[in-house]
């Protein structure tokens, strides 16, 4: 099934930080309940997280939100330092994580510059009440392993699964729903958006031609580190510091 | 190891008078063919890089691309003869006897020194200040305040001063260690020898004070010499290469740089050794012993020529970062792919294979073949940093990008002037050396006289053994 | 100047065979407390393999905390006795002699405190890890990375442990003669008659013993340089932490290694000074002439930190600049920063600068103790806070306190350090038996006038 | 005819290598007598003949058994099990050079102690004449030859100057 590119294009412009995305994904993906303390210990374990930056000194103060998620790297840095192939490029274009072949020795972890790797520090477990609202098509990831986004591939295969029975595409539009991650469909803002860079008719490719223009918005993470990452980020317009460069 | 007691340096003179005599008699004997000969061929060379260093002169230095071979042979020179006479100072740091002989040799070679000061000088012409906001040593930032304290021309004024401490403290050790030889030509010699020596020696007598204050100031100076050596190279291979490629960042190119210059001294003195021996008439000094010690040095540094170059390839290799990336490019894989490879072959490859095998380290012409291999190695090896980094463009422009090389660019072919200034550098070192080696004994006459008191061959039992003092 | 030891061969064995013949008394107290202090680490161990990697005070983004650095210590530790051993014999340095053999079973015992303390320990499913480093689970096709340092590391340590076990086993085979001849148990000598293969002595024995040390010497120096660069990396080939990504690492810590290690050689000749009263042997000539090279080393493995350093803050990149503000300016890594620099550079290297420093048991032993907890915390410095400040994503920067079980487990691999040398001595000795005699043999003196210099034959 | 040792046992390194001098002129030849010492003198102490040994080939038939496991370990595994991690080629020469070199290093080193052990001609199953006091300080000259031999070479010891002779030991053939 080689051929596609899965990405994400995330327009920071739109982000409200409401967090209905890492509600979204935590509940799609089977991830336990983080507590004050997991935050508090730093073990909490969120496949995508909004970063809160504070902007300006009071009374000037701006909030600044970045979703951040698995970038899935074209040349991820967390790949080859795996000693047993827990991780690694599938062909189509996905960062995926082997839960059975992972030992846990965090070195993923310590060379993903986005800090989006997760260790199962403890056995995951969960209130009485909600054993039953597990999504039976992720596995429940026990302790020692690493974890993190799959771009939820669950909804991937399965949307796959019903279009060919369908005879048709997995990219068309009648499929883009249940294609797009948890974590796109719950944005309120459109701020995610999900599809195939190779598809050139894939709405992101539109975007990604668009906003890479020269006076685009487009940009990568630490672009610099040369990741090539399959998330690209859209930059904030910012009415108030053009107006404050304009006078 | 193998039973070594043929393999000594003979020593036919036995006592302490018969070496003085005869060295010094080799020394003020008149001069042969053989070095006439050498003279005018290195003498001409020399001319010819003088006239090489006018034409490259005529182009300006407005273009840094076109003097990259110059930086690189100036970078040769620093490598080779001016680490030589390290190959001295560490061996008498350890007490090794065998170094005796060949201390001289190698301590002589820090008269180049000066000559490579001289052609350090258009280097700083050539040299960007730091006002287009480059990294560099001294941390200049015109846009930054924290960083911009410092003269915009911080390199060429360190560097220069480094330098000029690098070979005053070669002259130093030279004299010093020179003493009691002068003394000895100062007393037996006539004519303008013995007027240069008793200038340079005057009050000499050998007492024991003044023995002592050789010692402690040969190993005061010898330490000094390697600092100094140690950090000019580190200012030099910053400033005056990494720093002109954007985005190159490599915290162990400077000691790379350096220990290079350990393996290239070595090779050089291999080679000086074995001319002293096969054309300058010292065949009873210089015997197996210093070439089979050399070899085995020449021999482990090369293994760690290749050990610093890989620690900084598969950190830049594995990294993947752009710029990086760049930079191996620019310097190893890209245009200069054919320097590079002729520098790992001849640097690494050629002395691994051949070196292992003992029969050819304990051997006259094995090392001396080998060092001859190291020394063209590291030639390509200077060719492929300095000339790849003098070209990259915008060096100097501040409105260029300075974090990453977007553009590699391609390989500049040395033009006549570039090889006339190679050989005439290289003539030139060898020719001043050549001028030198009549000023001064090239054997060390106190030092060998002293190894015959430490250096005793004994009956023990059925065999004689050589038994070696240590003084404390 | 190497005073005389003026000791007939008869002595020797039962100076030097003390230990393995005997049993000295305070010999079982020490091993019966060290095991505890094991056994407890085990414990921890146990706690941890049962409940979870949580126990520990790793966390989001310090991944890496005391295990690692501890392993990257004893890797240290162990380059010690190739330093000593393999360099001074190649350089024919005659005070190697009473110092070669503890300096390669500590090798031995420190190379699997190091696997002890990270690889199999510190990973989420130890279960797992263990068919990773030992047979590899082929069953399921699945082979390992080798694109991975974390697959170069066991290819390097277990090259190195069984280099360095031979090693130690090679320069055993004429010792083990001895006591094979001295033991008066019928078990003891059958036992060490088969470990010694039947050793007579013949010249064509001791030639080979001769070679052997020189040509295994020349063997293992390049795995030696190797082992540490591999592990070093572990941490400068990532790009995820801008703090370890320097190319400077692998001299840097192998130098770093050399350091440590030479100082814990200098603490077990002080013990073996203390312990089995070996003063005869080890004489303050040996501790002179080690004291002498921990200068040189010492001062440059602080030329590579300063270069590291410089390096680090030439590239004037913001994550690089909060590590060092961490590092150096924050609370409470100030403190830890100021005792490294203190005890592994400032304290020891003046005080070695004086002959009666040098040449007095006490202090070179408490010196080389400042130089080893210096060198924890060096490894502890370029780690952790490296982590705590990754990337330039602050949202993400961390602390880390480390757990008492973490503790307790670091603790233990002290003890099964300490454990498997004093084990080692009652079964072998621990100064070569025949190295000393060899020594006394070629030994000489040169006479100028009526100074009398020491000498030594060679060959 | 079976073979009988005898050994003497001196202590000083001149009379040793008198006595070897008798036992070559009474016709012994260097393969009968054997000289077992506590210490390693340096070579020829005693005038013994060099022992040849050719333990240099030993690491470099190791080194390329050693090279060889790794190449075939580092692409074997690599092309069994073709997955793209990082960008990074499937047959990326430095990761493969560093587990050659370490395959390499290991081999060598594997071999050189194989070979140290054959060339010594150990393990030594039947220890023939020994005697304890060798480790002591003392030196040995034994004598290995046909039985009607023993007596002669028991003198030749004895008029050398050895201050202990014990013999008996049989040697199988």
């Amino acid at each position: 099934m080689a051929g596609e590119n899965w990405g994400m294009i995330v327009d920071v412009d739109k982000c409200i930080g409401c967090q209905a995305c890492v509600v979204a994904c935590q509940s799609e993906n089977n991830i336990p309940i983080n507590e004050e303390k997991h935050f508090n210990e730093r073990r909490a374990i969120e496949w995508i997280r909004v970063e809160r930056y504070w902007e300006g000194e009071f009374p000037d103060v701006k909030a600044r939100f970045i979703p951040i998620m698995c970038q899935h790297c074209g040349d991820a840095p967390c790949e080859p330092v795996c000693p047993v192939f827990a991780t690694y490029r599938n062909d189509e274009g996905l960062n995926v994580q082997i839960y059975n072949r992972c030992i846990g020795t965090r070195f993923c972890s310590n060379n993903c510059p986005y800090h989006v790797r997760f260790f199962n520090f403890w056995e995951p477990e969960w209130p009485e009440s909600l054993h039953n609202q597990l999504n039976p098509d992720v596995t429940v990831r026990s302790r020692g392993i690493m974890e993190k986004c799959t771009f939820c591939i669950q909804r991937i295969r399965r949307t796959k699964r019903t279009a060919s029975r369908a005879g048709a595409d997995a990219t068309d539009e009648e499929f883009e729903r249940s294609l797009d991650p948890a974590c796109v469909n719950a944005c309120p803002t459109e701020t995610l958006y999900f599809g195939d860079f190779n598809d050139p008719e894939s709405k992101v490719s539109a975007m990604k031609e668009k906003e890479s223009k020269r006076d685009g918005r487009a940009y990568t993470m630490l672009e610099n580190l040369g990741t090539n990452p399959g998330v690209i980020y859209l930059k904030k317009i910012d009415k108030h510091a053009e107006d404050v460069a304009h006078g | 190891m193998a039973s070594g007691n043929g393999a000594h340096g003979a020593l036919a003179l036995a006592t302490p008078a018969q070496v003085n005599r005869d060295l010094l008699e080799r020394h003020q004997r008149r001069t042969g063919d053989t070095y006439w000969r050498a003279m005018a061929l290195f003498g001409a060379l020399f001319v010819l890089g003088i006239i090489g260093f006018l034409m490259r002169l005529s182009d300006g230095f407005s273009d840094k691309a076109v003097w990259g071979y110059y930086a690189a042979v100036f970078a040769f020179i620093l490598t080779t003869a001016q680490a030589a006479p390290l190959v001295a100072i560490a061996p008498r740091i350890a007490k090794g006897h065998w170094r005796r002989p060949i201390s001289r040799a190698a301590e002589l070679w820090s008269v180049v020194g000066l000559f490579n000061l001289l052609l350090f000088i258009p280097l700083l012409w050539v040299l960007p200040s730091l006002e287009d906001t480059r990294r560099t040593l001294w941390f200049f930032d015109a846009q930054d305040p924290n960083f911009s304290q410092v003269p915009i021309f911080s390199p060429h004024i360190w560097a220069t001063l480094a330098l000029v401490g690098l070979v005053v403290t070669g002259f130093m050790l030279l004299w010093v260690s020179a003493l009691p030889d002068l003394a000895a030509v100062r007393d037996s010699a006539s004519g303008w020898r013995q007027r240069w020596a008793a200038r340079l020696a005057p009050n000499w007598q050998g007492t024991s004070q003044q023995w002592n204050f050789l010692y402690h100031r040969t190993g005061i100076l010898g330490a000094f010499y390697f600092i100094m050596l140690i950090f000019v190279h580190f200012l030099i291979s910053v400033d005056f290469a990494m720093a002109l490629v954007p985005g190159w960042i490599d915290a162990l190119f400077p000691i790379t740089h350096a220990a290079n210059s350990l393996q290239a001294g070595t090779a050089t003195l291999l080679l000086t050794m074995f001319c002293l021996r096969q054309f300058g008439g010292y065949k009873d000094y210089i015997g197996l012993d210093q070439f089979w010690a050399l070899g085995k040095l020449m021999f482990a540094l090369s293994l760690l020529w290749f050990w610093f170059w890989f620690s900084s390839f598969i950190v830049l290799w594995y990294g993947k970062k752009p710029s990086e990336q760049a930079a191996l490019q620019l310097m190893m894989v890209g245009p200069y792919l054919p320097a590079f490879m002729a520098a790992f072959v001849l640097n690494f490859l050629v002395p691994l294979f051949t070196m292992i095998w003992n029969p050819l380290r304990k051997s006259i012409w094995g090392p001396t073949l080998i060092a001859t291999s190291i020394l063209i190695g590291t030639l390509f090896d200077r060719i492929r940093i300095y000339v790849p980094a003098y070209s990259v463009p915008g060096i100097g422009n501040r409105f260029v990008e300075k974090h990453e090389l977007s553009e590699v660019p391609k390989s500049i072919l040395p033009d006549m002037a570039d090889i006339f200034m190679i050989v005439g550098a290289i003539g030139g070192a060898i020719f001043i050396y050549l001028l030198a080696s009549k000023v001064l004994p090239v054997i060390n006459v106190w030092e060998q006289k002293e190894m015959l008191l430490y250096r005793v061959h004994k009956p023990f039992h059925r065999i004689e053994v050589l038994v070696l003092g240590k003084r404390d | 100047m190497q005073e005389h030891i003026q000791l007939t061969p008869k002595e020797i064995n039962q100076e030097l065979l003390s230990g393995v013949l005997g049993t000295p008394k305070w010999w079982l107290g020490l091993v019966a407390f060290l095991l505890l202090v094991f056994l407890t680490g085990a414990g921890a161990f146990g706690y941890m393999l049962n409940k979870g990697v949580g126990v520990t005070g790793l966390n989001r983004p310090i991944m890496w905390g005391f295990f690692m650095t501890n392993f990257v210590f004893w890797i240290g530790i162990s380059h010690a006795g190739i330093m000593i051993s393999a360099i001074l014999r190649l350089t024919q340095a005659e005070w190697r002699r009473p110092v070669t053999r503890a300096a390669e079973v500590l090798t031995v015992f420190s190379l699997t405190a190091a696997l002890m303390a990270a690889p199999l320990v510190h990973v989420g499913r130890p279960w797992r890890a263990a068919l990773w480093v030992f047979p590899y689970d082929f069953g399921r096709g699945v082979w390992p990375n080798i694109r991975s340092p974390f697959i170069w590391d066991p290819a390097a340590v277990m090259t190195y442990l069984t280099a360095s076990t031979l090693f130690v086993f090679v320069a055993l085979i004429p010792d083990m003669a001895v006591i094979r001849d001295r033991a008066t148990g019928k078990w003891a000598r059958q036992i060490y008659g088969y470990l010694c293969m039947g050793w007579r002595g013949t010249p064509r024995q001791w030639k080979l013993q001769t070679v052997a040390g020189i040509l295994l010497s020349a063997l293992v120096l390049p795995v030696f340089v190797s082992v540490h660069s591999i592990v070093s990396w572990d941490f400068a080939i990532n790009i995820g932490v801008d703090g370890w990504h320097s190319t400077i690492f692998a001299p840097y810590f192998i130098i770093g290694a050399i350091h440590s290690g030479v100082s814990a050689v200098t603490m077990v000749m002080a013990l073996m000074v203390w312990l089995w009263k070996w003063d005869k042997i080890l004489r303050p000539d040996h501790f002179d002439a080690i004291g002498r090279l921990l200068i040189i080393v010492a001062t440059t493995w602080f030329f590579f930190f300063i270069v590291e350093f410089f390096f680090a803050i030439y590239t004037k990149e913001a994550p690089e600049l909060a590590l060092r503000e961490l590092q150096i300016f924050t609370r409470p890594y100030v403190f830890l920063f100021l005792i490294f620099i203190i005890t592994a550079y400032f304290l020891p290297v003046p005080l070695w600068m004086f002959k009666k420093v040098r040449r007095n048991v006490k202090w070179m032993f408490w010196t080389t103790v400042s130089v080893n907890v210096g060198m924890w915390l060096e490894r502890f410095l370029i780690f952790v806070p490296s982590l705590a400040r990754k990337t330039p994503l602050e949202f993400n920067w961390g602390t880390y306190h480390p757990s008492i079980i973490e503790m307790l487990m670091v603790a233990a691999t002290f003890a099964w350090v300490a454990m498997g040398m004093l084990l080692f001595s009652k079964v072998f000795p621990l100064i070569p038996i025949f190295d000393i005699k060899e020594g006394m043999i070629v030994r000489d003196e040169v006479k100028i006038g009526r100074a009398i210099v020491p000498a030594s034959i060679r060959e | 005819m079976a073979l009988r040792s005898v050994l003497g046992l001196f202590t000083d390194e001149n009379v040793v290598a008198d006595a070897m001098d008798s036992l070559r002129a009474a016709g012994y030849t260097s393969s009968e007598y054997e000289l077992l010492t506590g210490v390693p003198y340096p070579e020829g102490t005693f005038g013994e003949e060099e022992p040849v040994h050719k333990l240099y080939r030993w690491p470099l038939v190791g080194a390329a058994c050693g090279f060889i496991v790794g190449l075939v370990l580092t692409t074997g595994t690599q092309l069994a099990y073709p997955l793209v991690t990082g960008g990074k080629p499937i047959l990326g020469i430095p990761p493969m050079a560093i587990i050659i070199y370490e395959g390499t290093m290991l081999g060598a080193i594997v071999f050189t102690v194989i070979g140290i052990i054959f060339e010594s001609r150990l393990p030594r199953l039947f220890m023939g004449a020994y005697d304890p006091r060798i480790t002591e300080g003392y030196i040995g000259v034994t004598v290995t030859a046909e039985e009607d031999r023993m007596g002669q070479a028991e003198r030749v010891l004895r008029e050398a100057g050895a201050e202990d002779i014990t013999r008996g030991w049989e040697t199988p053939r």
